[in-house]
């Protein structure tokens, strides 16, 4: 489905909304309001909403531990993912998987992951379930650079090549593993490469560019469901964002870096195409922008007036019934 | 009634399981037309096909993983890792995700499968086939575990496991696969978490599982004839345990023997003994004995093999010896 | 004597290690310029080049691998895993190859290396990332298990791991790292396989090890204000356990607490309590407790995650409780 | 060094050894005498032993579960491997090995492995001491195609290929991980295209030509030697043997495929190839061939004649001093 403006409009909102969302998370650890750790995902809005806008109905996610993102562009609801940064019994996890662990399958996002690469079996997983069930969907298995280098992805690549399985392998290579520089951390210079060894196509996209994520994504994302197998993308994008709430030095790169790539900010370009090509005005921007200024306090309070689970109720999910 | 083997049973389980729910599938290494390792899955894909019963490469993390993947989906995977030593290899994705997912998403999602495990040694496979690491697999909430000592459990626990929505570790013993025993004609399913009191008695409480179940029947024939009335609890789930069938044994008997062959420390023996030592004190005449593994790895040579797991005499002179005491 | 954290601790026993032996190596994520998850590396391959502080790529399986050849080889490498939940991507190159070569080989090769895995729960980081997964180890013949649970214990046992021929199992507790403690200014070590009486006592042995201790020294000032004298012992190694000084405080005291975090089930505790039963049966006066994690996942939420550990409270009802048997 | 008579005849030699031992622990298997399993390299004979020949003083082998012809190619002596498929206290491993386990780090075996792609791992690291220590040495690394599915072999190619590291991965692509054929466990033709992934060097040859075996390895041998990198071989063969002593139904394979295999034979074609360049006569082969059976039957009185380990010992090899 190519992307019409009222489409531009919605991957504009959700883009917004997470910045907005990262920074305020960002702020409130900072203030020591929120517990734990987390990974937020300023820069790569296109590239992980974008993605997720090119999926349809029964389609599904599986996230990283960077997965915030991912779960606006899957269509979840702002106060109960910020209800589950709270800990809260509010939250989409009851406030018992935190920060790395949003998942939430009525919409598609079969969940972060604490574990880097430990989405790739379960999209695998889950994609053999629609070949088996002869349903018309695929997964999109979120990734990043540095999780490439795990066994399980050239295990997962595998399986699903030699099953023709309807899953997309999204690499976002962002330039690090924490403080890995992906140049250091393989010998290649497209990580698309390695959809090779198994066979399989792939395709290198600009993922600070959310109108090609999006198009891109959809072709892929199409190929697959016809039945052909699956595909890897590879994301070009950048990580503006130190890596967690505790990479506060950064000794591994330099400011200047990280100003070239604010250059690119995909938000500002999608402003932009959006402006060039009359999808919206400067005024709708700025009231959307307002809106979800509006809509995230609103999570916020939310959070705040929720419940902590109880310790009583520890013990209920353990094993499912 | 009729007679059939261990590897039968288990055979089919899986066969009326898979008749029965198509959602159940097989996944495993060399378990299509080679029939598995253990010939547990022989000509189940003449009957199923290749999308039921699915050979995979090697590649025991992702088998794991999409296992799960599959699972929190709504299929019930059956999953033969072809030495459980392999298990390794999937560590991550049966403790870090299968065994968590329920927790963490409030119980959005469950993941109904099945890991089997073949266990032991006894076939001169050494080191790195023949450990039986049953006691990880109970350190980790979320996972059940399971350990059937003949036909019948064999059959009606995989009939059980395969409708649990929970991930559950199916440990097999080698050399029991050709072990024969009675089953019913009609369907049944023997209940997770419940162990099974395999010969009444009054003077000793022998908790075991798995192969180490047929030897200590063997050394309680024997103790017999010296006049000792061994009691003999068959544990088949490891995780959760039957903590009252084995205290209420302990609390009549007054005296313990647990039996094992996993390496003894760190081994579930450690556990049984501590919740007895814990829940039975009061009731005790003599230390809770562990006899189990030797703290080594397993060697190949036929003689040491046999000497690093409780054999049938081992375990009549532990039990004497418990007496004594 | 000199003040320094737990971090500083390990940090000093690497250096000090790496500059006597330029076989020693530390290969790890992000353990170079970025200095390690938990900044125990934090400037050493400013002193010691990349060469010798090696950053890798996410590749748990191989890292493990990579250092069993190099331990084989002739090198000391020190692995650090950014969490231990991670070395469940390990367990094969761990358990199948690194624990057993010596004895596969009969002793025609060994494996001095260490691996360094910070445990337990208590900063938020929920499930994946919170485990304490040191039994797992104890299960495993050939490799060695220590816990050191202040900053004279984590250079002293560093440094004896360092030298130690064989695979040893490092576990650092995260809510130690900037723990503060004396340390000597000339070299020592911490034997491997010895226990600490942190505390001397008569009338209950508190059995304890990692971050626990701190919390069961607490528990012991309140329960002495109201008359319970407890005897602590820091386990410092759980692979191989110190039974003597074990059995030996507990046939003194007649009672037995142990505490740790990590879950109940099938946890050393377990191992312990068994040891315990077995060997120090008659000077019983009460049942041995355990007061351990509990049996769930670790939850995200900061209450929840409280209370699925053991803490000062707790262990102090505990002990009140087992005096009252 | 390119490949004199004399290293021709000593290379037969090898073969020759390795195929009559083969046959012979077959043979004492079926016959109910040797415990345990095996896994014979019945038809490998080139592939393995050639390889092992193109090594020098110092360098290593990590083998596998097939390793019988390994131990053979870099010089373990017969009677000590026959001791240890006895289990005798006079086994390269005093019997507590086994069959996968023979190991002998003096003759340069860093062991065989009951984890399929275990060595892998080993490898790497017996290359980074190398490295490190800036010997002129490499190690030879032997996995099967099946072996090339497991996540570490991806782990470990991208680490020697990042660290330059001196270690030639040699993939004996003998058509069948057990049953399944390398068609079905992976969606490309050639096993050495994987290298790519990790922007490694590769080369393919024929695993049942012993001269081009040694040509071809000797060569990426130097190439790694020299510091350039780690390289990947593909040796094509065909594993005449079952898989197993237990692989005895073998529906998986046809008779005619095997047949077709046989008609290559690596031994006939190295004695025709002896004899075309006159590298020997039909007699000297003869010769050989009397000596390996002289030596074999030796060998096996040895192991009979060698005391069981003795149980007390047991625990003396768990830890080293
Ligand atoms: C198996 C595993 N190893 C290590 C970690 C610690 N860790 C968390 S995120 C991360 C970097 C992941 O890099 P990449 O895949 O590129 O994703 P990014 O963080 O750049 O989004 C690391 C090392 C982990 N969570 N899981
Ligand atoms: C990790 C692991 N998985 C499974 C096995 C069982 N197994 C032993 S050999 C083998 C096939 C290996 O195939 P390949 O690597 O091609 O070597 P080949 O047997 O053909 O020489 C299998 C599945 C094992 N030993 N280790
Ligand atoms: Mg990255
Ligand atoms: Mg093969």
């Amino acid at each position: 489905m190519s992307l019409t403006n009222e489409k531009t409009i919605n991957m504009y909102t959700k883009m917004i909304t997470a910045r907005l969302m990262e920074e305020m998370i960002g702020q409130l650890f900072a203030g020591g309001i929120l517990y734990g750790t987390t990974h937020l995902g300023i820069g790569q809005e296109a590239s992980a909403i974008a993605a997720c806008m090119a999926l349809q109905e029964g389609d599904k996610i599986t996230l990283t531990h960077r997965n915030h993102l991912g779960c606006i562009g899957i269509g979840m609801e702002l106060k109960y993912i910020m209800a589950e940064m709270f800990g809260k019994e509010t939250g989409v996890c009851s406030g018992l998987g935190g920060s790395m662990h949003l998942l939430d399958p009525d919409k598609g996002n079969l969940g972060g992951n604490g574990i880097v690469g430990g989405g790739l079996g379960i999209a695998t997983g889950a994609a053999l379930k629609m070949k088996y069930k002869r349903e018309n969907n695929v997964v999109l298995c979120f990734l990043g650079d540095g999780a490439t280098n795990e066994g399980l992805f050239h295990e997962a690549m595998n399986l699903a090549s030699i099953w023709k399985l309807p899953v997309v392998f999204y690499v976002e290579n962002n330039g690090y593993a924490v403080s890995m520089p992906t140049e250091r951390s393989m010998n290649i210079h497209d990580i698309a490469k390695r959809a090779e060894s198994y066979g399989m196509r792939s395709i290198i996209l600009d993922g600070n560019n959310a109108v090609d994520v999006y198009n891109l994504t959809f072709s892929a994302v199409q190929y697959v469901r016809e039945g052909n197998g699956p595909m890897l993308i590879e994301s070009k994008t950048y990580r503006i964002s130190g890596h967690s709430k505790n990479d506060t030095e950064q000794r591994y790169r330099d400011a200047h870096e990280i100003e070239q790539w604010n250059a690119k900010c995909p938000i500002k370009r999608l402003e932009e195409y959006m402006l060039k090509n009359n999808v919206a005005t400067k005024e709708m921007l700025k009231k959307i922008n307002a809106q979800v200024t509006e809509e995230l306090k609103e999570a916020i309070l939310f959070s705040q007036n929720s419940l902590e689970p109880a310790v009583e109720d520890l013990q209920r999910y353990v094993y499912a019934k | 009634m009729k007679e059939i083997t261990y590897k039968e049973a288990l055979r089919e389980a899986l066969s009326e399981e898979m008749t029965r729910d198509e959602n159940v599938i097989l996944m495993g290494e060399d378990i299509g037309i080679y029939g598995g390792n253990f010939q547990v899955t022989q000509d189940l894909v003449l009957k199923f096909g290749e999308e039921r019963v699915i050979d995979t490469p090697l590649s025991e993390a992702a088998i794991a993983g999409c296992a799960t993947g599959a699972a929190m989906s709504g299929l019930r995977p059956v999953v033969e890792v072809m030495f459980s030593d392999f298990v390794t290899l999937m560590m991550d994705n049966l403790v870090n995700q299968a065994a968590k997912l329920s927790f963490m998403s409030a119980g959005k999602v469950s993941v109904p499968m099945v890991v089997r495990l073949p266990m032991g040694c006894g076939t001169g496979a050494a080191a790195q086939h023949s450990q039986s690491l049953e006691a990880w697999m109970c350190h980790v909430p979320g996972l059940k575990v399971v350990f059937p000592s003949n036909p019948y459990e064999a059959k009606g626990l995989m009939k059980a496991a395969v409708r649990d929505n929970n991930p559950v570790i199916f440990c097999e013993h080698k050399l029991l696969y050709d072990a024969v025993g009675n089953v019913p004609q009609e369907e049944y399913l023997v209940q997770i978490g419940q162990a099974n009191i395999m010969k009444k008695g009054t003077q000793l409480s022998v908790i075991t599982y798995g192969y180490s179940v047929q030897k200590c029947l063997q050394a309680a024939m024997q103790l017999r004839v010296k006049g000792v009335d061994v009691e003999i609890i068959d544990l088949r789930t490891l995780l959760p345990l039957d903590e009252k069938t084995i205290i209420d044994s302990v609390k009549k008997t007054g005296r313990a023997l647990i039996v094992h062959e996993a390496v003894k420390t760190g081994g579930i023996g450690a556990e049984i003994a501590a919740l007895i030592a814990e829940k039975a004190f009061p009731y005790l005449k003599a230390p809770v004995m562990r006899l189990a593994g030797k703290d080594v790895p397993v060697p190949f040579n036929k003689n040491l093999e046999q000497a690093v797991v409780p054999q049938v005499a081992d375990i009549k002179k532990a039990a004497e010896r418990l007496m004594r005491k």
